[in-house]
């Protein structure tokens, strides 16, 4: 079984590359100058209230201990001890996960639905006037600041048409049984219009060039040929032929654009006054609560990486010629 | 399309040529300009800016000149709400944009060249160790990364093209390996192989010149990333408070509520400067992908 | 109903490139009767593709048919509108391309695959068509229990055989094989191409083998189609044209390859040079840069299609001492020392 | 990358130069003045810039450094032999209403090891008159006590008192009857007395206030960050509170009395319940007071160490003082929260054995006996409390929401568009406030002088800061009036006292009039004391070296 071998060694390799950027993570907060925690111990201390705080927070120990009692910590899903809100991190981090992963998913099936149906449509528009004005613009999306485009759409639609409200998850005291409850509320959808347009604007980009240069490649196999010259409708043709097989290479880079749009909403969080995991990264950043932000991160790397994972799966799943190999 | 054989001219007009610079794709002509256009906006800032960036600016009836529209008092695109002249944050901006730009270009695309040079020309562990750093830097979210370094280090532009050589190498080194990997089996190469050339020369003289173009395709993708990156950063408030550039423009309209004081003059063009640059690098991108890759046509 | 299923007359296809226009096929004219296995044999880029392809007119976007007719079936299929056009494709014109991997779609079955063209296009309903694909594949040979593979699970051959069941499934009267065997081993290619005639014999169907290969046509064909540079060089029964060609280019394409039959030995001999560039045509008969025997009236007069035998038409200034020239084409030192 | 300005030197200030002596002392080495990033406090940033620029003109090499909150505090706080100057602020809070905290702390010499006095001030005089003003329990005598002690800061000026911002709030007026907003001295609009009072007028009847930062914890026994201070004085009682003219105002206590310098008895409101329903008890707030000290509760422990003993009789509550305490009311009766200790003593017992202590202890369902009980909190969304119809002074509204708008934009968005009806925070530019109400018509917006100030501490352990006659110069080489206009665009009132206008009764205004500012009054300040200038560069007076040359 090759087939079992070859997903062994890309665990394998996952869990080195896990460990190598966790310890990174470990290093890059543990070796910055200055004490951990000098915003955090308050000036009328004692030094030994201080030394107190240190040890309750295990920052007394030898370097090499701090790391194995980290490396302990995880395996065991433990992320440590906010500084600043004095809680478990992970626990913090798990409520507002889900904030974020509906965001990231919502915002990316709209930009993949929308741009897997134009750059299908591009491609056979190949060379019109429409495909000439329409891939500059696409690249133009590309090269907007997330937040400015969040800022301009918060102006327009929200300040300005008052369509949508400013920022936030649901009204004000409204309270669901469940957040399912409230991710299939109406009043949720209107508060995840915005930053999930934001971020589908920008994200649209990547799947639409891609669908569209793929279509050009497969328009050209021989197989599309014969599916015309088998008389088969237009419909069939570049549908069930030529768009289905450019969307695998597609449908992988989802995967992948998972994993880079949790960096974008740290930016479209902050806009949105959303509560996820990227603005905690950034207060916790800012506020220099570092077993926070190292937790944010981390969740993020594993995201990330656990997608790159998906999408070599995925590939292998959706391609017959990997799966029934 | 090999020009091994011809006689060496100097070597400005080699590099440039190994460049392959895409003049036939308009396009990338468009964007090469808007290019031009930006760095001799940078060069002679000093000349066109009317005013020093930082600098506190009064009215005549010595009144601080804040949140004067465009024109007033002769502020071209009028001031902002501390008293800076918008039109000469514009200029200086372009300063910083370029600088970051163009470093962080560099940085990824020589160690990223440098990479996938040494990894796929040498092969075996090397490789295998480059690799595998490679996957670790994929496994590094791009932007977190850069805001911790910002935090950690003092505010400077100079962290975001630092994170940039740190991570952004990966994407450039991979596919220059793989490139590299091809080139090794063609015939030439053995031919210098046998002809008792040394690794160094090979790679110098055979090899280097045909990644060029690839390096320099994906230098102009991370003029785009870095400057956007800026941004990001600088709106977050991890920005360097001491450089003027478009994403602290940004940043200090927003924080000065530009957008409810109908500012449009201050917020819009810092935005438009950093889409033209970025779509700049993504025209000639897409220049070298028609030149690169024609079989993607269009 | 006539004799003759097919008749082509005076072809012209020309691609845009830039500015200017190529004629790849540029006056084809040539007929295949029914019940018969017409080879179409030529170098590379000789047109003999572009022909095929302009009979199901599926053809390039930069390519478009200029002149001439093809009657199918006393119908001008040149000038039926597209929908019409449509309606007859695979149901009366067939095509097996040259190589089944890359004309199967692999995200599919091959099940899938005919099945669309059963139902979608022969209005088969589910249980027929799945007895159709069963029947299908008796006829090629593959157990009907691969019909749920997908094509790379079959081997080169295996593959050929579904690309013909493929073309059969709809009882076609015209099969247009474009180098079916091309890519595959000599045992192989034995195999598929006693099949094609097998089965073309048992359905009464008629076949149009492209090929560059001139030992298959002799293994397989009822008749032959020469084409050099966008003409027809010479079309005639396959025994006379291979037996005792008229035309120097089917003379040189005799010496250039292997008999499938293993009838014919000796050394190999090349024809020197290379086809001309169809930009810019040579004023003459097209071969005539390449031709041992060619004289002043075959570079600057194009020949016509003339008869030398009945049924046998070849286009050569020379076609007359035909006889005399195939004594010298068959000496190795003729076509050396022309180069 | 910093473009420097060259110092501009004015002719009359070259003139009287002119003929210096050829033996002045060394060249004044670059001076760092720290400050934070416009991002975050563009008023500090501009004003630092301000002063910088003038600064320069005085002769001086100024490096401003821009860096972070936590940058700052980190080399302010710790390393407090390294640096020269920085901005720096003090924010109001009620319990700052006694004149004691700042006076004392931020300046006594005591504190200047580890305390307040992070600049290392040190004059002795200075400190028998503010040692004096804490034990003084007659007002009259402590007032005088208090101007002395003002007077002597404005000589010394060991800080440049720069202003009192003006805070700026706003809420919407068909929600709630302007009539029942409650302005607190030196506070603002936003407190707790206008949360219990706000009327509705019409059908919504809950308080939607916004804050740009996350609330950290609600946690009675842990200062942390201050908007969980507007959630805990909401959901906690205390047993005085500061009132809205910033004198102490009897609250859980019914009512108390000092019976010695060293004794109060303070009676306790009959009937108050936990919001469990349990009653509130005189041994509960005993408890509360205990726990303060108990270890479990570090932050709370300098408001409780001066207590001896406390004694229970019937209702009333004894406090016995190890030491007399003028400010005791203020910072001590007015600060501990009331907590219930059924709920209380397991958890503290618990936390005995333990690393953590009480700060990091979060309640699932915070119980308080306070106006607004705890229903819900979202993490980083929003936090609802709802009325506590029981209380002695129940709130008029239902619900107090706060929701967390990181972006200060949206928040005035939300404002006009009525997702919030009340502005809690406005970091930003108050005429675009006030401008958005102009045009909305539903908004009212109260402005009102902060009790907190903003300055430029000098590290007075550091030459050439040492020298009072220095740091008056800088000090008056800006006029604040430039700062009101230019930084704080008329939002703040100039300053010269760390006792506020605010305080009405301990400002002692004299010092802010008598207060001359100027380049000239700069410029002839350093001449009088014998600094010289060579060239364009200022340089100590006499033969003075300079011994902090990087």
């Amino acid at each position: 079984m090759s087939h079992l071998k070859a997903m062994a060694s890309r665990a394998l390799q996952l869990a080195l590359v896990l460990w190598a950027v966790v310890t990174i993570l470990f290093l890059m907060f543990r070796l910055m100058p200055g004490n951990p925690m000098a915003a955090y111990i308050d000036p009328t201390f004692t030094v030994e209230q201080q030394e107190a705080l240190m040890a309750q927070f295990g920052l007394d120990k030898p370097l090499w201990e701090q790391y194995l009692i980290y490396l302990g910590n995880l395996l065991q899903g433990e992320l440590g001890q906010s500084f600043r809100y004095r809680e478990p991190v992970a626990e913090r981090l798990m409520t507002l996960l889900p904030n974020t992963l509906i965001l990231t998913f919502s915002s990316l099936i709209v930009a993949y639905t929308f741009g897997i149906l134009a750059g299908a449509y591009l491609a056979w528009r190949r060379g019109s006037v429409v495909e000439n004005t329409a891939i500059p613009l696409v690249l133009t999306t590309r090269a907007m600041p997330e937040f400015w485009l969040g800022m301009v759409l918060l102006a327009v639609f929200s300040f300005w048409l008052g369509w949508f409200p400013a920022g936030g998850t649901r009204p004000a005291g409204a309270s669901y049984d469940s957040l399912w409850a409230l991710y299939t509320s109406r009043e949720f959808l209107s508060y995840l219009a915005l930053p999930a347009l934001t971020l589908a604007i920008y994200s649209q980009g990547l799947p639409l060039l891609l669908m569209r240069s793929n279509m050009l490649d497969v328009m050209k196999e021989d197989f599309v040929t014969m599916a015309r010259i088998k008389g088969l409708s237009n419909w069939s043709v570049v549908v069930r032929h030529a768009a289905r097989n450019a969307l695998l290479p597609v449908m992988t880079s989802f995967a992948i654009a998972v994993g880079y749009q949790l960096q974008g909403n740290v930016v479209v969080e902050s806009v949105f006054s959303w509560p996820g995991l990227g603005r905690e990264l950034v207060n916790a950043v800012s506020a220099s609560d570092y077993p926070l932000a190292q937790g944010a991160f981390l969740m993020i790397a594993v995201v990330v990486i656990l997608m790159n994972l998906i999408a070599d799966l995925l590939y292998s799943l959706l391609d017959p010629r990997i799966s029934h190999a | 399309m090999l020009d091994t054989t011809l006689p060496r001219p100097g070597f400005v007009a080699r590099f440039f040529r190994s460049l392959r610079l895409p003049l036939n794709d308009p396009f990338a002509v468009a964007g090469l300009a808007i290019y031009a256009i930006f760095i001799l906006t940078a060069i002679f800032a000093d000349a066109i800016a009317p005013y020093d960036p930082t600098e506190i600016l009064y009215t005549p009836n010595y009144d601080l000149a804040a949140d004067l529209r465009p024109g007033e008092d002769g502020f071209i695109l009028g001031t902002t709400s501390l008293g800076r002249d918008i039109f000469s944050q514009i200029v200086y901006g372009t300063r910083s944009a370029l600088l970051i730009g163009l470093t962080a270009a560099f940085m990824v695309a020589l160690i990223g060249s440098i990479v996938g040079l040494v990894s796929g020309y040498f092969g075996g562990w090397v490789d295998a160790l480059l690799m595998r750093l490679a996957d670790v830097a994929f496994g590094i979210p791009f932007l977190p990364f850069v805001i911790v370094l910002a935090a950690f280090l003092e505010p400077s532009i100079w962290n975001v093209v630092i994170a940039m050589a740190l991570v952004l190498w990966r994407d450039t080194g991979r596919v220059i390996r793989s490139q590299v990997l091809t080139l090794r089996s063609r015939s030439y190469v053995d031919a210098a192989r046998v002809s008792g050339s040394s690794d160094f020369k090979i790679i110098l003289r055979h090899i280097a010149p045909n990644i060029l173009p690839l390096s320099f395709l994906y230098g102009s993708i991370a003029i785009g990333w870095a400057i956007l990156t800026e941004a990001s950063i600088s709106f977050l408030g991890f920005g360097d408070p001491q450089s003027i550039s478009w994403g602290y423009m940004l940043q200090d309209a927003f924080a000065s509520q530009a957008l409810a004081k109908q500012a449009y003059y201050w917020f819009v063009p810092p935005g438009v400067c950093i889409i033209l640059v970025v779509s700049a690098g993504f025209f000639i991108t897409r220049g070298y992908e028609n030149l690169l890759f024609p079989k993607l046509g269009r | 109903m006539t004799e003759t299923l097919l008749s082509v007359r005076d072809l012209k296809v020309s691609y845009q490139v830039g500015k200017g226009s190529i004629d790849a096929v540029d006056g084809a004219s040539f007929d295949v009767p029914r019940g018969s296995i017409v080879g179409l044999v030529g170098e590379s880029g000789c047109g003999k593709t572009t022909v095929a392809r302009a009979l199901t007119r599926v053809i390039a976007d930069n390519a478009s048919i200029t002149g001439g007719q093809i009657l199918f079936d006393g119908q001008d299929i040149a000038a039926l509108p597209e929908r019409e056009m449509n309606a007859l494709r695979w149901r009366d014109i067939a095509f097996i391309p040259q190589s089944a991997m890359n004309s199967l779609d692999p995200v599919y079955t091959v099940e899938y695959q005919l099945n669309e063209v059963l139902r979608r296009r022969g209005g088969l309903g589910r249980r027929q068509a799945r007895a159709r694909c069963e029947e299908l594949f008796e006829m090629v040979g593959i157990e009907a229990g691969r019909l749920g593979d997908y094509p790379h699970q079959f081997s080169g051959g295996m593959r050929q055989r579904v690309a013909i069941a493929l073309a059969l499934a709809l009882n076609p009267k015209l099969v247009i094989a474009d180098e079916p065997v091309t890519a595959l081993d000599v045992i192989v290619q034995r195999q598929i191409l006693d099949q094609l005639r097998e089965l073309q014999s048992m359905l009464g169907i008629s076949v149009i083998l492209v090929t560059h290969d001139i030992s298959v046509v002799a293994y397989v064909c009822d008749r032959t189609v020469v084409m050099y540079a966008g003409r027809i060089a010479e079309a005639g029964p396959m025994d006379a044209v291979l037996m005792e060609p008229s035309h120097p280019y089917t003379m040189g394409l005799r010496n250039a390859f292997p008999d499938l039959k293993g009838a014919a030995s000796g050394v190999l001999t090349p024809i020197e040079g290379a086809p001309p560039n169809l930009a810019f045509p040579p004023p003459g008969c097209r071969f005539a840069p390449r031709c041992p025997f060619a004289v002043e009236t075959c570079t600057t007069q194009q020949p016509a299609l003339g008869m030398v035998a009945p049924d046998h038409r070849v286009s050569c200034h020379r076609a007359d001492e035909a006889a005399k020239l195939r004594q010298e084409a068959a000496r190795t030192e003729t076509w050396l020392a022309d180069a | 990358m910093i473009p420097m300005r060259r110092a501009v030197v004015s002719t009359a200030f070259l003139a009287l130069l002119a003929g210096t002596p050829a033996f002045a002392g060394d060249q004044i080495r670059t001076i760092d003045l720290f400050t934070r990033p416009q991002a975050a406090q563009p008023q500090e940033f501009q004003s630092i810039q301000l002063i910088a620029q003038e600064w320069r003109k005085l002769g001086l090499d100024v490096n401003v450094r821009v860096m972070p909150w936590e940058q700052m505090s980190d080399v302010v706080w710790y390393q407090r032999d390294n640096w020269d100057a920085t901005a720096w602020q003090m924010v109001g809070r009620p319990e700052r209403s006694d004149p004691d905290e700042i006076v004392f702390n931020l300046f006594h010499s005591t504190t200047a090891d580890k305390g307040y006095n992070f600049i290392g001030y040190l004059n002795p005089e200075y400190d028998t008159v503010v040692e004096a003003e804490r034990v003084e329990i007659d007002e009259a005598k402590r007032k005088e006590l208090i101007d002395k002690a003002q007077e002597i800061l404005a000589a010394d000026q060991p800080n440049m008192m720069l202003v009192h911002p003006k805070q700026t709030f706003a809420f919407d007026k068909t929600v709630w009857d302007p009539a029942s907003v409650v302005e607190q001295s030196g506070i603002g609009i936003r407190n707790t007395w206008t949360f219990m009072s706000l009327t509705p007028v019409g059908e919504q009847k809950d308080i939607i206030l916004n804050s740009g930062d996350n609330v950290q914890a609600i946690n009675p026994l842990y200062i942390s960050g201050g908007v969980d201070s507007w959630v805990f004085e909401l959901v906690y009682d205390r047993l005085v509170r500061v009132g809205p003219d910033g004198l102490p105002k009897a609250w859980a206590a019914e009512s108390y009395e000092w019976k010695d310098d060293k004794t109060i008895a303070v009676t306790l409101r009959e009937g108050m319940k936990w919001h469990d329903g349990e009653p509130v008890t005189p041994e509960d707030v005993k408890f509360s007071f205990e726990t303060a000290v108990s270890g479990e509760a570090p932050m709370y422990a300098p408001f409780a160490t001066n207590i001896e003993n406390i004694a229970i009789d019937g209702s009333t509550i004894t406090f016995t003082l190890k030491q007399p305490a003028a400010s005791f009311v203020t910072s001590s009766l007015a600060k501990i929260n009331l907590i219930p200790k059924h709920v209380w003593e397991p958890i503290i017992a618990d936390l005995k054995t333990k690393e953590e202590n009480a700060e990091s202890y979060q309640e699932e369902t915070p119980i308080g006996s306070g106006p607004f009980r705890f229903e819900r909190w979202l993490t980083n969304e929003e936090i609802v409390l709802s009325a506590n119809k029981d209380h002695f002074n129940a709130p008029k509204a239902e619900r107090w929401i706060l929701r967390i708008v990181p972006n200060v934009e949206a928040a005035l968005g939300m404002l006009r568009s009525g997702e919030i009806n009340f502005l809690a925070e406005f970091s930003g530019d108050p005429q675009v406030l006030l401008q958005a109400a102009e045009q909305d018509g539903d908004l009212e917006t109260v402005s009102t002088v902060e009790m907190g100030f903003r300055y430029v501490a000098f590290n007075n352990r550091r030459p050439p800061f040492d020298d009072p006659a220095f740091r008056r110069a800088l000090s008056s080489a800006v006029d604040r009036r430039l700062i009101v206009k230019a930084a704080y665009r008329g939002y703040a009132e100039p300053s010269n006292s760390v006792v506020s206008p605010a305080l009405g009764f301990w400002h002692n205004e004299a010092v802010v009039e008598g207060f001359e500012a100027g380049h000239d009054v700069a410029v002839k300040i350093l001449e009088d004391a014998g600094y010289t200038l060579e060239g364009d560069r200022l340089h100590y007076p006499g033969d003075q070296k300079e011994t902090l040359a990087e």
